[in-house]
């Protein structure tokens, strides 16, 4: 026997002792597993105590102990103890394995007997496994201080200023033009009213000049490599024809640029903007781009305007894409949401039937600086709606599009209501399958809305029609429901229609998270570390998610998850390292045949596989250590510490008691 | 065990995250169950290499069971579906082997579920009890035994 | 003793190929209801229906024509959020009404239902003289002239035929149809 | 040249392919032949069992065993020739891990043996069987006694090493018997005991050229249900249930190039301690479904896990024989 | 030619004999073999399922099992019931081991058996998809120019949804009636229920449904309403009187099969595809015109 093991059993008071014979389950250690290499099994009161920790101490240089087993309480409880127990008295931690006897067997047993003998087997499969233990280090990382944030909505803005606060450096990467994300479509927000752009441009604005952030928009990240700690993250910044040391957002271009598109992100399809633009007035940064895919001179080759105008020569239609490498220890995911197309349910008439808006259409009706300056008209731009249909819950709580409720359309469209209200005193016609309000100051919005006359008719909207049955339904738009609460089909004209199409997640959430390592659930949204307890954090080490990403949410929602992500990302780099469980698979390249069976099974991307040596192998830093890919590798190519096949499998023959003469050990 | 009732011996594979915690929440709780399971620590359900239930079964456990996280909530994303898709076909294989397949159970269980966990075992515990003891290892030892051909025949 | 089955488990029970259609899931969003064009003729809607199932209110349910009113056009299927296959349900509650013989007096639907499939294993088609014996009597006097005067317009056009038209393996038919349910039951 | 070492080849309960596979290593036969005195080989040299049991202990250098231990001739032979040999190999599948007769495994003997003898081909109206023993003239016959299950060799008697394959591959019995030359002539060392010889170190997938991605399977499918077969693709991601993946390398990866899939003869990797439980942690973790009732469809493409996961290796698995093999008394 | 399992349904008999005649000669027309199954029975329409669950299923069974005994591997059905109804059956067999056994069970009687290999599809889905829009186009000769049509898709050619299909606002329709030179017009209640068997056993609720249905048309304009189904053909045209009555309007509306469109853009003589024989006596100068 090479080994020498100590066995030391803890009484735990009578915690343990109590339901389990203690001195005999540590003497029975002592003379039955000798020939396992066991050379002292102690019993003590407490074990974790000091006194307790140094009897191991003193053993492992007494009697020169290679491996320890203590059979205390739950390892989630005391393996850290008695870990760093053996780590004082010299012996490698990992060397050091913990039995539960008290969660598993005193405290659930009644039958002292059969309590003792379920002990002894549990140690036995302890003593082992712990042969089978490898000496180990937990693997330290450095955190790389800088952060990329991506997605420059409201939850990427927020936690973005927070990491640059505290000072230390932030690349925001933004797909689109400009930052602000949804947020900066909105006229009003939810309960409260505020204007939307008088809350979000003073934070856009600080992002945009704060001197710890790196403002990267008209961009997007192409590749993500390393782990955490030390992310290298590749850019592409889109051309955009413009030099922006030079710009100075005086506007001339684009009020001269003769070529008109219409704006189907920030505008909704609502209205035109030009080739040359900046997606809204408040725009950071506040140079524009030359939207090449519609400008004169890249499809015709002639034009020119915005150069001759410009008075600063900022136009260079010579620029190209750049790709640009930074190198980051955390990253923060907050690219948002992309909203329900409302054509997927021909029966509502949106794109069919004129009038029949969606609500993001409707918030740049309303919105100042909008294509009606604000005011809510008709298809036919002057015609004031005497009687408009909200319609909630369009394409979300159904199987038939999304499941799960999009949690903001109730407050938006009681929103909507009031809007409609006090701009045009409309009657409003509001359609809920259930009012969810469950905000602060949510409830109050809907008692509110309720004073001010609107009508609700619970009941999920049928069909809206232009087929007049009646006289007073000619020219109308007819909406068709089952008023719920009075169990009767009802027909409703109206003269507008807004639908609430749900959010759901960006049409690339899927490629865009794999890219960084983290999975979407059934729904489409990331999945988060733990939807209670961890919701901002994901599975992969390093990679944290914010906003409406996560799932469906509002703007307070949105604004708290961004801080917290941030604050997880600080707590990060103010701890300079970090240490991970040795926990790892690896793969040992002779034996492993390149079959490509584990390749897909890793969730963290841990596995590549090299086409040249046709060999698979583990990158140790992205493994998790779930132990999967060892159970499935057909060739036995691959390992995994702490939890090897010849500990498990030891364990087993231990607790089955079989290296021992069964009936003796029975007897005893 | 001649007089007394059969008392059969269950290997348990538990996962870390979600079961492993299930049976200390029990035990926090003192919810007392059958002493028949010994259970065995694994990182993830998804660890569960058919090798390590033959490997009991073949060693003398009259029942194994599997336990893990419910689908979805897998603390390794979704590796609890590998175990579930190994345990179905293992499942199939006994079948063959002439090893009743409830001998094998899979249950998820979340950390929270103690008590379940703990009523889970108490009732797998009974129904290998009532299948009775399986010794796939000392049966083996006698069956070598080389028979006379007339009772082959007969 | 076996607990009493509720009567939501029973209409389960009478959707065989659909195995039992999650009725549970109803959300009461009233889509179907809002869809569908008899719901004005019925004495409560299709989602009022469910609801009243699932709360074990079979005698009122059993004495509506709602389900009798469900014309089969699958128009609140396709738009249930809940994924309910509500036209199925309405032939489920008419089996069982037919089953218990408990529906609503004066109702023509299980009569002509009872009468087509009695023709049917008769003959093996359909044929619609002798359907309408079934049903006219039922008419009020202005409608049964109205229905009198569209049939003989048919006749006269050769649109109906004069005799019915039978299958030629009528008696293997018969048998097969017995193999099902008791030919005695029906003709 | 008196002192030629001694050489031995059994046949034990196998199909006689491994003989062949010796005969057939071509000229090299010649060096057996140069090399060693062949003492006792039944398919090819004229020995009697009393010839072998007359012999000193270790005598024979080395004994290619190849079979299964079936009845008790082939356990007495067994013994026999490990008492008198120095190196002593399971030749073979069936030798290494009971191969195609240890899927006899599965049922009791005496189905066996009804089956064996009273088929729908064998007409045996009166219901005859072969007998224990038998009087006749000479005297009393025996025929050896079946045992309930098949064991391979290692479960009997000591072995030195261990050479799988159904058969093994000509170039690998000819590089063992260089080898074994080249350590008799004291030019090489043997490797250590228990050692897998005549193979390669990975498994079969890693011999073979077809290309490989990372595989996500909807449907297991019969080979001949599959029109047509990608010559140039992994079988396995075709659907086919390859056996190459857990399968010993060694074969120059044979099935797969004739076009068919590996079905597993050359035994689990080096290290691996029950094959059929790699390949269904293989199979059932690239599985592409995660509802029971899509994974038990798609497992319905397999239609004999058993068979298809421990075609070779039943007899020398975790597990070794169904309940009702040897329960059957 | 290709050919198909043909199942006419009942009506196509009776009621709905133009459908036949015109179904027969655009086809052919089109190069489409219609094979009529032998000996065939009544697939049950909307009356069987109220009575029997399987016994519903084993009649339609029954069709099916002749139409695979021919060899053939398409069963095409020109009215919307049968279709749904064989559709589904078939659909359902194949799924549930245990329905089949059953029904097969019962077939025994009349020595078929019944796989639910077929694929089971409407007429004017083979128009559509076998022959193809460009095809049908190139074989116009009198295309109907101005002819303004209401197409009227009913409820069980499109219901319930087979696989992910539009079911809502389905255009299928509207092309084949541009292919062969008509306009069709915007119909909303063009996949509403034209009320089915309630003409009798709710004559009040379908009358109203009727009523809806030609209002629209006529609202907008239509010469004439394109239909797939005999059952939809009838409720539209034969009840247009009770309408008016019951109603107090005057509507008249010719409502004729897409066959019988088809055939006259294909030059095929009125008479034979039974354009003489419309109840609506306007039919047939709509379409010259
Ligand atoms: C009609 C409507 C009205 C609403 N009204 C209110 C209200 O009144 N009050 C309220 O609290 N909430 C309201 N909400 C909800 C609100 O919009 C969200 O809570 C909020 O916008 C979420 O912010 P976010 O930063 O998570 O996502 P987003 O606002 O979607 O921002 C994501 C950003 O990421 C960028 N991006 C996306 N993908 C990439 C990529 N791959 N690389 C780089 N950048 C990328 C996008 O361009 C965008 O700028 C409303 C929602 C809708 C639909
Ligand atoms: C019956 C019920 C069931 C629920 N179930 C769920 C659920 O299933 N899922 C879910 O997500 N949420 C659930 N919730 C909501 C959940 O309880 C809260 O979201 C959560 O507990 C809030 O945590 P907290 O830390 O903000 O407050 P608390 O849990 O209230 O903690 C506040 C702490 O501060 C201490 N404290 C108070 N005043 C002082 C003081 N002056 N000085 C020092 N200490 C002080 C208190 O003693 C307390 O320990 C449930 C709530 C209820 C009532
Ligand atoms: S590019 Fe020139 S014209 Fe355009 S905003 Fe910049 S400075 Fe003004
Ligand atoms: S080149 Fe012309 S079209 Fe293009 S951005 Fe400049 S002004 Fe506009
Ligand atoms: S499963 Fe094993 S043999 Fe196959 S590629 Fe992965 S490590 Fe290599
Ligand atoms: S052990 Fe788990 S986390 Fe690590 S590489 Fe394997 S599958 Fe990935
Ligand atoms: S998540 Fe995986 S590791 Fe967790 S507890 Fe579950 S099965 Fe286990
Ligand atoms: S549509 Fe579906 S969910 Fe809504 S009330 Fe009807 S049955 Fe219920
Ligand atoms: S199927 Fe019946 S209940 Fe449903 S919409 Fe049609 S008529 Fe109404
Ligand atoms: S699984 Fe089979 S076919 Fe695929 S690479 Fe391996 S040996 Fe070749």
């Amino acid at each position: 026997m090479t080994e020498k093991i100590g066995v030391y059993v803890c009484h735990c008071g009578t915690n343990i002792a109590g339901t389990v014979d203690v001195e005999a389950v540590s003497k029975w250690a002592g003379e039955k597993l000798a020939h396992q290499g066991v050379v002292v099994s102690r019993d003590y009161k407490f074990m974790c105590s000091s006194l307790g920790q140094e009897l191991i101490q003193k053993d492992i240089k007494e009697f020169g102990l290679t491996r320890v087993v203590v059979g205390a309480c739950s390892p989630h409880l005391h393996e850290a103890t008695f870990r760093n127990a053996c780590k004082e008295g010299g012996l490698n931690p990992y060397l050091c394995e913990m039995v539960s006897v008290r969660e598993q067997v005193s405290w659930v047993h009644t039958d002292k007997e059969a309590a003792t003998e379920k002990a002894k087997a549990l140690i036995a499969g302890g003593v082992a496994r712990v042969v089978h233990n490898e000496a180990l280090e937990p693997l330290r990382v450095p955190i790389h201080a800088d952060t990329l944030v991506v997605g420059g909505g409201i939850a990427g803005i927020q936690a973005a200023l927070e990491i640059a606060d505290a000072g230390f450096h932030v690349y925001l990467v933004e797909r689109e033009p400009s930052i602000g994300g949804h947020m900066a479509q909105f006229d009003k927000t939810f309960p409260t009213l505020d204007c939307s752009a008088c809350i979000l441009t003073p934070k856009m604005v600080q992002a945009g000049s704060h001197p710890n952030i790196t403002l990267l928009t008209w961009s997007e990240v192409t590749k993500v490599d390393g782990y955490v700690g030390n992310f290298v993250v590749s850019i592409n910044k889109k051309a955009r024809y413009i030099k922006t040391e030079d710009c100075t957002g005086c506007g001339i271009c684009w009020e001269k640029c003769p070529w008109k598109v219409t704006d189907e992100v920030f505008e909704a399809g609502m209205a035109k903007r030009k080739a040359v633009y900046v997606p809204f007035p408040q725009a950071v940064p506040k140079y524009p781009v030359i939207d090449a895919v519609n400008c004169a001179y890249f499809l015709k080759g002639t034009c020119k305007a915005c150069e001759k105008f410009c008075p600063t020569n900022a136009i260079d239609f010579e620029q190209k894409d750049e790709t640009i490498t930074v190198q980051v220890g955390n990253i923060i995911l907050a690219t948002g949401y992309d909203l329900f197309d409302a054509k997927r349910i021909p029966q509502y008439g949106y794109g069919r039937l004129e009038n029949v808006y969606t609500n993001l259409e409707f918030e740049r009706l309303c919105n100042a600086a909008g294509p009606t300056g604000g005011s809510i008209v008709l298809h036919d731009g002057k015609t004031a709606p005497k009687t408009v249909g909200i319609v909630h819950c369009v394409g979300s709580r159904d199987q038939n599009y999304n499941a799960y409720c999009s949690a903001i359309c109730c407050m938006q469209s009681l929103k909507f209501a009031h809007l409609v209200h006090e701009r045009t005193g409309a009657e409003v016609y509001n359609f809920y399958i259930d009012m969810r309000t469950p905000g602060k100051g949510y409830e109050e919005f809907y008692q509110r809305l309720l004073e001010e006359g609107t009508h609700f008719v619970r009941g999920k909207v049928a069909e809206v029609t232009d087929f007049a049955r009646t006289p007073e339904e000619e020219g109308k738009l007819i909406i068709q429901v089952e008023d719920t609460l009075i169990g009767k089909q009802r027909r409703i004209p109206v003269d507008m229609v807004v639908l609430s199409a749900g959010l759901q997640p960006r049409h690339d959430a899927k490629e865009v998270g794999k890219m960084f390592g983290i999975a979407c659930s059934s729904d489409g949204w990331y999945i988060e570390r733990h939807p209670k307890l961890d919701p901002v954090a994901t599975m992969t080490e390093g990679v944290f998610i914010a906003g409406c990403v996560q799932g469906p949410k509002d703007i307070p929602a949105s604004v708290a998850q961004g801080a917290g992500a941030a604050a997880r990302v600080l707590g990060k780099i103010q701890q300079k390292e970090i240490a991970l469980e040795p926990v790892r698979a690896s793969i040992n390249e002779a034996q492993c045949s390149g079959c490509r069976i584990c390749n897909g099974l890793c969730p963290f991307s841990a596995i590549l596989f090299h086409e040249d040596k046709m060999v698979s192998e583990i990158n140790p830093a992205l493994c998790q250590g779930c132990g999967t890919c060892v159970a499935a590798c057909p060739a036995g190519a691959i390992s995994g510490t702490c939890f090897s096949n010849e500990q498990i499998l030891s364990q087993i023959e231990g607790l089955l008691l079989l290296n021992l003469d069964v009936k003796e050990a029975a007897a005893a | 065990m001649n007089d007394k009732t059969f008392e059969p011996t269950i290997i348990g594979f538990t996962c870390n995250w979600c079961s492993y915690r299930a049976a200390d929440t029990a035990g926090t709780a003192r919810v007392k169950y059958a002493p028949n399971v010994r259970l065995i620590r694994l990182m993830c359900s998804g660890r569960l290499d058919p090798t390590f239930v033959f490997k009991a079964f073949a060693g003398g456990a009259d029942g194994v069971m599997v336990t893990g996280c419910h689908p979805g909530d897998c603390h390794y994303v979704e590796q609890n579906y590998k175990a579930l898709r190994r345990f179905i076909l293992m499942k199939r294989v006994l079948v063959q082997m002439g090893i009743d397949p409830a001998r094998l159970k899979l249950q998820w269980a979340s950390a929270a579920e103690g008590v379940q966990l703990a009523a889970e075992i108490n009732k797998f515990v009974e129904e290998v009890r009532a299948l009775g003891p399986l010794h796939w290892n000392l049966d083996y030892q006698e069956a070598v035994s080389t028979p006379a051909m007339e009772e082959v025949t007969a | 003793m076996a607990a009493e089955l509720s009567f939501n488990q029973e209409i389960a029970n009478m959707m065989y190929a659909t195995h039992g259609n999650p009725i549970s899931h109803c959300l009461q969003c009233g889509t179907c209801s809002g869809t569908c064009p008899a719901a004005d003729f019925m004495d409560y809607t299709p989602r009022a229906i469910i609801g009243m199932i699932r709360e074990n209110f079979k005698d009122e349910v059993l004495a509506s024509n709602t389900y009798w009113s469900c014309a089969s056009c699958y128009h609140c299927t396709v738009r249930c959020p809940a994924g309910i296959d509500i036209a199925d349900m309405m032939y489920a509650l008419k089996r069982y009404s037919m089953w218990k013989s408990r529906f609503k007096e004066g109702l023509i639907g299980p009569d002509f239902s009872e009468a087509f499939v009695k023709m049917i294993v008769n003959s093996g088609k359909s044929f619609e003289p002798i359907l309408a014996t079934t049903y006219l009597p039922r008419f009020s006097a202005a409608d049964m002239v109205q229905e009198a005067l569209t049939a003989t317009g048919l006749v006269l056009k050769g649109k109906i035929p004069l005799l019915p038209k039978r299958i030629k393996r009528l008696k293997k038919f018969q048998r097969m149809v017995k193999r099902i349910i008791p030919l005695g039951e029906l003709s | 040249m008196t002192a030629k070492p001694k050489f031995a080849m059994y046949w034990a309960a196998s199909c006689g392919g491994c003989e062949i596979a010796v005969l057939n290593i071509h000229e090299k036969i010649l060096d057996v032949d140069a090399n060693f005195d062949v003492v006792f080989w039944p398919v090819a040299v004229d020995a009697k069992y009393k010839d072998v049991e007359a012999m000193e202990d270790g005598s024979i250098l080395l004994t290619l065993f190849n079979g299964g231990i079936r009845n008790d001739e082939n356990e007495h032979l067994a013994k026999l020739l490990r008492r008198k040999s120095q190196i002593l190999v399971a030749f073979g599948s069936c030798a290494c891990e009971g191969c195609i007769p240890g899927l006899a495994n599965l049922s009791p003997v005496g189905d066996i043996v009804h089956t064996a003898f009273n088929t729908l081909t064998t007409d045996n109206p009166h219901e005859i069987y072969p007998r224990a023993s038998f009087d006749v003239p000479e005297g009393e016959l025996h025929i050896p006694r079946l045992a309930n299950v098949l064991r391979p060799l290692d479960l009997v008697v000591d072995v030195d090493y261990y050479m799988p394959g159904c058969p093994p591959e000509s170039h690998q019995i000819a590089a063992v018997v260089d080898l074994v030359v080249k350590v008799v002539k004291g030019e090489a060392e043997l490797p250590p005991k228990g050692a897998v010889i005549g193979v390669g170190d990975s498994t079969v997938c890693d011999e073979c050229p077809r290309a490989r991605n990372v595989k996500s399977i909807t449907e297991f499918k019969r080979i001949q249900d599959v029109a047509p077969v990608d010559p140039n693709l992994c079988l396995l991601e075709q659907g086919i249930p390859c056996n190459g993946p857990a399968t010993r390398s060694g074969c120059n990866s044979r099935c797969p190039n004739a076009g068919t899939q590996c079905i597993g003869c050359y035994g689990p990797a080096e290290g691996v301690l029950d094959y059929g439980a790699r390949l269904i942690a293989a199979f059932a973790s690239v599985i592409d479904a995660k509802e029971p009732e899509e994974i038990e469809r798609i497992l319905d493409g397999i239609p004999d896990p058993v068979g298809q996961v421990y075609r070779f290796n039943l007899a020398g698995s975790l597990l070794k024989a169904s309940a009702e093999a040897w329960k059957a008394k | 030619m290709k050919q198909y399992a043909y199942y006419p349904g009942c009506s196509l008999e009776s009621l709905a004999k133009p459908y036949q005649l015109s179904a027969k000669e655009v086809s052919l027309a089109l190069g489409l073999d219609l094979k009529e199954i032998e000996d065939w029975n009544c697939c049950g329409a909307t009356a069987y399922f109220p009575v029997d669950e399987l016994l519903a299923y084993t009649l339609v069974a029954r069709n099916l099992a002749i139409a695979e005994k021919t060899g053939l591997t398409e069963f095409v059905a020109p009215c919307s019931a049968c279709f749904k109804n064989a559709y589904y059956t078939n659909n359902y067999l194949k799924k549930d081991p245990d329905l089949a056994d059953h029904i097969n069970f019962a077939l025994e009687e009349d020595d078929l058996h019944v796989e639910g290999t077929l694929k089971v599809r409407h007429l004017i889905e083979v128009m559509l998809e076998d022959v193809g829009l460009e095809a049908i186009k190139n074989q116009v000769t009198h295309p109907l120019a101005g002819l303004k049509i209401a197409p009227y898709y009913g409820c069980q050619l499109l219901r319930p949804r087979k696989d992910h299909e539009d079911v809502e606002n389905p255009q299928f329709f509207e092309e084949l009636l541009s292919a062969i030179g008509a306009e069709p017009l915007k119909y909303e209640t063009k996949t509403r229920c034209c009320g089915a068997s309630l003409i009798i056993t709710n004559r009040k609720a379908a009358l109203e449904m009727v009523r809806l249905l030609l209002k629209e048309a006529i609202d907008r304009g239509a010469d004439v309403i394109a239909t797939t189904c005999p059952m939809c053909n009838v409720n539209l045209e034969v009840y247009q009187s009770q309408v008016n009555r019951e109603f107090g309007t005057d509507y008249s509306i010719p409502v004729m099969y897409f066959t019988q469109l088809m055939g006259m853009a294909l030059g095929i003589a009125p008479r034979r595809l039974g354009i003489a024989k419309e109840s609506v006596p306007k039919a047939r100068e709509a379409v010259t015109a």
